[in-house]
């Protein structure tokens, strides 16, 4: 089992495309035999048919010394960190932590490549040592699975350091397939504890914060959502319940990503989210991230693997046409018909849908497996698409079998607003449907792109702009202070469940080592991180989780991150073996010392089970 | 040496002269007096971060975002930009020299080719070219020079092939050439000193283009992470929201660019009129 | 009344190293239909005084004393306007080197054109009619006048400059050099029609040259000037029995024109710098009779009627005549 | 003519095999792609049927020098394929950009030539006055000036601390529909001022210099001395020495507007303006070689196109070069 992030089969598909265009084309490689893995379970991973680790040269070129038993007087090799270049307070933080390292005896590489090279060498594994990642909040990944799943599951691919613990997995196994919600958690915060038991990812900093300016002079009663504040197509709230306070009923919102497309098949994380503003979602969360009906009025769990939805009643679509039962089940099948893992992977474990009751609306979905995920995900992500519009459309643009190369110039659902004026890369106009259920009280949103921070905080200086959507662009403590004098503008903090975390390579060496990476932990200055880069506008990490405090799926009794502590970092190395070269730098255990060969071998602390790669010879 | 001589004797070639010289002792010198690493926060006595200061007494320049001292980011970023300027320079003029040798010297297929390939050099645009380049690979200091050369040599190429072909018609070049001379001998003894001053002047004019698209390159986005330099300054600016209040973070790069890139400007000139008495009326 | 009246000219030119003197003193007249040359070394300022009679002196010279004065009218008095509307139509201009004496981005025509239209309401039917009558006075097809000017060769740019210096039928025609650049056989004919327009339409004109042949050929008067200075002025005479040691020199250029001459000999030296100019005679550095009275202003003496000549040693011409046809005498200078 | 048109089609010749090397390096390049494209196969959601289906559609599977001559024969005839991103094909999304571009380039190029022709015809004609003295200096420190650094003061200075303009985009969010509509209204007008004069600012100072030395050199020819001789009023002579010196502006506009093309970049990005430089950004951050491609090719073609229309214009200007 696997989840896959679309935004890989994203740009599996761009390659592809750009190789048509561009000529790229694919090597060959011969595999690499040499590489053991301690579960063959987890041998699908390495060697499957259609997997490549194996078989990349650069991965094989990578790995290999890093399982390779260290020889006398070795020194701890240099240590990659990649990180992307529009990243700039990711490199703030690591150039401080390796200057801290340094007094470790160990070196750190930091590179810095363009976004697309960094995705590119994650999701190949050949980024170095350590990947970076922060978390960018969106409805369905308030799902535990997003986090949980992708960055540590030992069959994941985006467990970027392949850290394979049999006990984490099995918890992991026992959520996705637990479709009720109070035994999920419990599977879930077991998950959390081996997690930060192990030492293996090492939360930096919760935040930064979610800090936001808007209007106040223009508009009343933002909402604040937790996580996502006051600004976010994502968590749309403030669209439909702020009030105007003057005569303008417009609400004008800087865009920081670009809109470039009006296909909600094809449309990148932001268009999808204003997508879901005018298709409608069939469940949606209201402030404190509790899932609340949305177009689906209810919904009951026939068995783990059933679920029957009930359609809100008197809903049309923004040409008029009423919205039916057809309608979503006509969804279903298009998904299901379509599905190629390009777009939405909400619905690759539905297995078939049928029309209980028409009279009421009623449809029953039934899914491959048991399904943990029915709520917090799959009726997050899926829309209503008016059948009427979308049955042939296929055909008639003859796009083959790609949705995704659908155009939807004008796109009519039956969400809150209706698509308006539309200038591609300039700006889009949303109206208010004042029919809609949810009874919108603006009466227009426009987003503005403005591509750079600094063009959006002047328009919203000017006036020109009320908001900024926030779903990736926040205000730093330094940015609202230079707001906080301009009149009729207020700032607001909302907060937040962000995080920034690091992965070290735990299959390889020196990762391998549990004391070290114990070590390593302790030389991190998440202070500086938080005071510093992020302004003040963070927290320390509470634990090495994804779950942050407030965040629904946190587990409140985890062991603390390790504190900052060089003196302690350099007893642990000491005790475990390890000694100092004469340039200072950090040299391995010596060959034959029986602890740090147990250790590496055994990759995870005492009491876990390591399923990974193991070590040559 | 007589050049310099000429430039001196011009008002606004002194001043570049002395411009550059400011500059040059700058990147020499400016990383041991500047009171900062490039990347090194500044604390207040209470150990809070001096944080987008104005100018102060132990920030000279006020300070980033981040709290680093904008002052020390300068004389640190000073070095990169004439470090890209200088070996940019060195670069193109040293491949377009050669190539306009050859090609107007040795003429015939050598100078077709050399020449086609100097038209489809002029025919890259620079900057979506050298960003493709970069964000296919990783950005370095290393990188932008070698684009900065790829870019710039197609014009001492083409000039300095002009001044060949007009240099090969001369009697002294026949002259060598009857009496036996090699070629190597005839291009080394009797061509290059006779183009030499063109290539300086292009070299001049390499490290202001060099220093002014590393500038604009990093501007962007797409210079080297690790080193500092005035068009990182800028863009670390502008991304952080800074540039409508923090005018001590903008000015400082971008006048020191434009300063160093006028002065240079000044002393090609003053050069030019040197080289081509005819301007010299003008 | 005389046509064109120069008195007294001075012209300076703005050096870096100061005011040069190019003209100093300069006076001359020309008579209705009569052909004045003026003669002498590249530098010595006879082009300068061209312009100055045209009113085209580079902005770094000005008139600094006397005065040209065009049919009793003063043209140092004149308004701009005034001047605009006298020149070509009154003086024309045939210059040196008629390469770049015409616009290269316009056709011949519609730059004859343009001075006919500068200066009469002319419909262009006639202007066209006018330029290719004028064509075939200077010899060329009037077909070609649609031409550009690179399109012509020299001689055939100059005949055109020939045509154009006669489109408004001026008074006065300055030819400054009108053969430079030209190879012999054409630098003839130019001549040869130059002479025409002065012979056949009575033209007066002043034809300035560095050859003492062209002038001896074509002048009614002549005047020998060097460094900015009259030498000798007169008629025929001046070539024929020459007084000032300088036109002894000119003459020996051309030797079958030369007093007795037999070789062609050059006056050896180079003029003096016009910033600071040598007391008294100019020409005493160079000159191989050269004493010590000359140190001091020559006068102008009056050898004959009409013939004025400016040296201490008029007495001696005689002797200079009888030297100066030995090339010994001009090997090295006097001092 | 004939002479002109066999200089023509040599010219033509020389740009395609120009244009040719160039889509050869691109193709190079982006064979350079970032990683390794077997990566494809990792996607578990992607059936390998499917991966195999989709290469056999595009021809993946073709021999290197199979998929070099398609790539070359699909630029050649601008077929750029789709973009994923966008929804769109790459040619449509390329023609909308340059079209912005072009609204931000053509007043800017418009202006520095009119302006800076007039500019620099007058210093040249008055040499030696404080005015001219005052404009070359201005011209070389404004030469100098990086567009970018330029662009942000005037955003300082006339947008966020004097307000009388607005911060960036092409228009205010509502602003006129349609392209007509648009780049006729008052609203585009105020959007276009800042850029435009950042543009100006820089691109003027070219017209300005070569115009004025251009001058210079001319207004020492013989044939003005006769222009003026002949008596014509002083304008009437300007007009003959400005023609003249315009002739090497010609050659420069085109340089001009292929540096234009490129210094877009970072105004477009300053300034907000949805035009072919920002697109390039954004394609290149978002992973979308197709357009990014595509946008390069087009810069690459422009530019040369120009040099080609320069060299023939002059062509027909210059008399002397028929």
């Amino acid at each position: 089992m696997t989840l896959a992030d679309q935004s890989l089969a994203r740009r599996t598909m761009l390659r592809l495309a750009a190789s048509a265009f561009g000529g790229a084309s694919l090597p060959a490689f011969a595999a690499d035999a040499g590489f053991a893995v301690a579960n063959p379970k987890y041998d699908t991973l390495y060697q499957r048919t259609g997997t490549w680790y194996t078989k990349d040269p650069v991965w094989t070129g990578w790995t290999k010394p890093r399982l390779t038993w260290p020889a006398a007087g070795e020194k701890v090799p240099e240590l990659t960190v990649t990180i992307p270049t529009v990243q700039i307070s990711w490199l703030d933080a690591w150039r401080k932590f390796a200057e801290d390292a340094t007094k470790l005896g160990l070196r750190y590489n930091i590179q810095q490549v363009s976004e697309a090279r960094w995705l590119d060498q994650i999701g190949l594994h050949t980024h170095g040592d350590i990947e970076v990642h922060s978390a960018i909040l969106r409805p369905e990944r308030i799902d535990p699975a997003e986090w949980a799943t992708s960055r540590a599951y030992g069959l994941d691919r985006r467990n970027f350091g392949e850290w394979v613990n049999e006990q984490y997995d099995a918890q992991i196994e026992a959520q996705v397939g637990e479709s009720d919600p109070p035994k999920r958690l419990k599977y879930v915060q077991e998950a959390q504890r081996v997690l930060a038991d192990d030492l293996y990812i090492a939360q930096l900093g919760w935040g930064p914060g979610v800090i936001e300016a808007y209007n106040s002079a223009a508009w009343d009663g933002v909402v604040r959502t937790r996580g996502f504040g006051i600004g976010s197509f994502n968590a749309m709230h403030t669209f439909l319940r702020a009030k105007p306070k003057t005569a303008r009923r417009k609400m004008m919102v800087g865009i920081h990503s670009l809109l470039e497309t009006t296909s909600i098949i094809a449309a990148g994380n932001n268009m999808r989210a204003i997508g879901r503003m005018i298709y409608d979602r069939l469940a949606y969360m209201d402030e404190n991230l509790k899932i609340i009906p949305w177009a689906c009025e209810s919904w009951t769990r026939v068995d783990d693997r059933t679920w029957d939805l009930k359609l809100r009643p008197g809903m049309t679509f923004h040409d008029g046409t009423p919205v039916t039962i057809d309608d979503l089940q006509f969804t279903f099948d298009f998904m299901l018909k379509y599905e190629r893992g390009n777009f939405w992977t909400a619905n690759m474990f539905l297995a078939k849908t049928e029309i209980q009751d028409a009279a009421n609306g009623i449809l029953r979905t039934t899914f491959k497996q048991p399904y943990g995920q029915f709520e917090s995900y799959f009726l997050q992500l899926n829309v209503i698409l008016p059948k009427h519009i979308w049955r042939n459309i296929m055909a008639e643009q003859g796009v083959g079998e790609d949705p995704t190369r659908v155009r939807i110039d004008k796109p009519i659902g039956s969400g809150p607003f209706k698509f308006g004026r539309y200038r591609k890369d300039a700006e889009l106009q949303l109206i208010a449907d004042k029919t809609h259920f949810s009874k919108p009280s603006v009466d227009e949103v426009w987003a503005v792109a403005t591509p750079s921070i600094d063009g959006l905080l002047g328009r919203l200086q000017s006036g020109d702009i009320d908001l900024i959507e926030s779903s990736d662009t926040h205000l730093t403590p330094s940015q609202a202070k230079q707001l906080t004098g301009v009149s009729g503008l207020t700032i607001v903090q909302t907060p937040d469940l962000n995080w920034l975390h690091a992965v070290p390579r735990a299959s390889n060496l020196p990762w391998r080592d549990f004391e070290f990476r114990r070590a390593w932990h302790h030389s991190i200055d998440r202070e500086f991180l938080i005071k510093v880069v992020w302004e003040g506008a963070g927290r320390m990490p509470g634990a090495n989780t994804f779950f942050v405090e407030g965040n629904p799926w946190n587990n409140p009794a985890l062991p603390p991150v390790p504190p900052f502590d060089l003196a302690k970092a350099r007893a642990i190395l000491k005790e475990a073996g390890y000694t100092w070269a004469d340039d200072g730098r950090l040299v391995y255990p010596s060959p034959d010392d029986a602890g740090f060969r147990s250790r590496v071998r055994k990759v995870c602390k005492d009491g876990y089970t390591w399923g990974g790669l193991e070590m040559i010879g | 040496m007589r050049g310099f001589r000429v430039i001196l004797d011009y008002p606004s070639g002194t001043a570049g002269a002395i411009v550059v010289v400011v500059f040059s002792l700058l990147a020499v010198f400016g990383p041991a007096i500047a009171p900062h690493g490039p990347f090194e926060v500044v604390y207040n006595t209470d150990h809070s971060v001096l944080r987008l200061s104005p100018p102060v007494a132990n920030a000279l320049f006020g300070t980033t975002n981040q709290g680093m001292d904008v002052f020390s980011q300068l004389l640190w970023g000073t070095r990169s930009a004439l470090l890209v300027g200088l070996l940019s320079a060195v670069g193109s003029v040293v491949l377009g020299t050669a190539v306009g040798l050859a090609s107007g010297y040795f003429g015939g297929w050598t100078d077709e080719v050399l020449m086609r390939l100097t038209d489809v050099a002029f025919g890259i645009p620079f900057l979506p070219f050298a960003m493709v380049v970069i964000s296919l690979s990783k950005p370095s200091l290393g990188l932008v020079i070698l684009l900065v050369v790829v870019f710039l040599w197609r014009i001492p190429a083409r000039v300095i092939r002009a001044q060949v072909l007009s240099l090969r018609s001369r009697p002294f070049i026949w002259a060598a050439r009857a009496a036996g001379a090699s070629h190597a001998r005839i291009l080394a003894r009797h061509i290059a000193p006779n183009v030499l001053p063109l290539s300086f002047l292009y070299a001049a004019i390499g490290v202001q283009t060099g220093v002014m698209l590393e500038a604009a390159l990093s501007f962007l986005g797409f210079g080297d992470p690790n080193a500092m330099s005035w068009g990182a300054m800028l863009n670390a600016a502008f991304q952080a929201g800074a540039m409508r209040s923090a005018w001590w973070w903008v000015l400082p790069p971008g006048v020191a660019l434009s300063l160093f890139v006028t002065a240079i400007f000044m002393i090609t000139r003053a050069y030019e009129e040197l080289l081509n008495p005819r301007l010299r009326a003008i | 009344m005389p046509l064109l009246e120069v008195e007294n000219l001075e012209v300076r030119y703005r050096t870096q190293a100061g005011e040069a003197k190019a003209v100093d003193g300069v006076s001359f007249v020309i008579e209705p239909g009569m052909c004045l040359g003026l003669v002498g070394e590249s530098g010595c300022g006879k082009s300068t005084v061209a312009k100055a009679i045209l009113g085209i002196l580079p902005p770094a010279g000005h008139i600094a004393g006397g005065a040209i004065r065009y049919a009793g009218r003063d043209l140092g008095g004149m308004t701009p306007r005034e001047l605009r509307a006298m020149r070509w139509r009154d003086i024309a201009l045939v210059p040196q080197s008629a390469m770049n004496a015409l616009d290269p981005v316009y056709t011949v025509e519609s730059q004859l054109a343009e001075a006919i239209a500068a200066h009469q309401a002319m419909p262009a039917a006639r202007r066209r009619g006018r330029i290719a009558e004028l064509f075939e006075l200077v010899g060329l097809e009037p077909d070609r006048a649609r031409d550009y000017p690179h399109q012509f060769s020299g001689g055939m740019r100059q005949r055109a400059m020939i045509a154009m210096a006669m489109v408004l039928d001026p008074g006065l025609i300055v030819a400054d050099e009108p053969t430079t650049g030209l190879d012999v056989l054409v630098q003839d004919q130019i001549l040869r029609r130059i002479r025409d327009l002065h012979d056949r339409l009575g033209k007066a004109m002043l034809l300035i040259t560095h050859d003492m042949a062209v002038v001896a050929e074509n002048s009614d008067r002549i005047v020998v000037m060097y460094a900015g200075r009259v030498m000798e002025y007169g008629g025929e005479a001046v070539f024929r029995t020459p007084y000032h040691p300088y036109t002894l020199g000119l003459c020996n250029a051309f030797p079958d024109l030369a007093y007795r001459a037999r070789a062609l000999i050059s006056i050896p030296g180079t003029p003096p710098n016009l910033v600071a100019p040598p007391e008294g005679c100019r020409f005493q550095a160079r000159c191989p009779f050269a004493t010590a009275r000359c140190g001091t202003p020559p006068p102008l003496i009056e050898v004959a009627p009409g013939h004025v000549v400016a040296c201490h040693h008029v007495d001696q011409a005689e002797r200079f005549r009888e030297r100066a046809a030995d090339p010994e005498t001009w090997r090295e200078p006097a001092r | 003519m004939s002479r002109l048109a066999h200089a023509f089609s040599r010219r033509l010749l020389l740009l395609a095999l120009t244009m040719w090397c160039i889509l050869t390096i691109l193709f190079a390049l982006f064979r350079l792609l970032p990683g390794d494209p077997a990566a494809i196969f990792v996607d578990n959601n992607m059936s390998i049927e499917m991966i195999e289906h989709q290469k056999q559609l595009w021809g993946l599977n073709d021999p290197w020098w199979v998929q070099y001559i398609r790539y070359i024969a699909n630029m050649a005839l601008f077929r750029f394929g789709d973009s994923f991103f966008q929804n769109q094909t790459v040619a449509a999304i390329l023609l909308e950009k340059i079209t912005n571009t072009c609204a931000m380039i053509f007043p800017a190029l418009v202006i520095s030539v009119v302006l800076g022709t007039i500019i620099g015809a007058f210093a040249g004609w008055r040499r030696g006055g404080r005015l001219e003295q005052a404009t070359v200096t201005t011209a070389l420190i404004l030469h100098s000036a990086p567009s970018f650094f330029v662009g942000i003061l005037v955003l300082m200075v006339f947008s966020y601390q004097l307000r009388w303009l607005p911060p960036g985009g092409m228009t205010s969010p509502g602003g006129p529909e349609g392209f007509w509509d648009l780049i006729t209204s008052a609203d585009y007008l105020r959007h276009l001022i800042l850029p435009c004069m950042v543009l100006v600012s820089r691109e003027i100072t070219g017209p300005v210099l070569l115009v004025r030395s251009s001058m210079l050199e001319i207004k020492g020819a013989d044939f003005i001395d006769i222009l003026r001789a002949k008596g014509l009023p002083e304008w009437r002579i300007l007009v003959h020495a400005t023609r003249n010196a315009l002739l090497p502006l010609v050659t420069y506009i085109a340089v001009m507007t292929g540096l234009l093309l490129q210094g877009q970049v970072l105004l477009e990005i300053i300034f907000a303006w949805p035009g072919l430089g920002r697109e390039l950004v954004t394609a290149l951050a978002d992973l979308d070689y197709q357009v990014a491609q595509g946008a390069v090719y087009v810069m690459a073609l422009t530019i040369l196109l120009l040099n080609l229309v320069a060299d023939m214009l002059y062509g027909f200007i210059d008399p002397r070069s028929r």
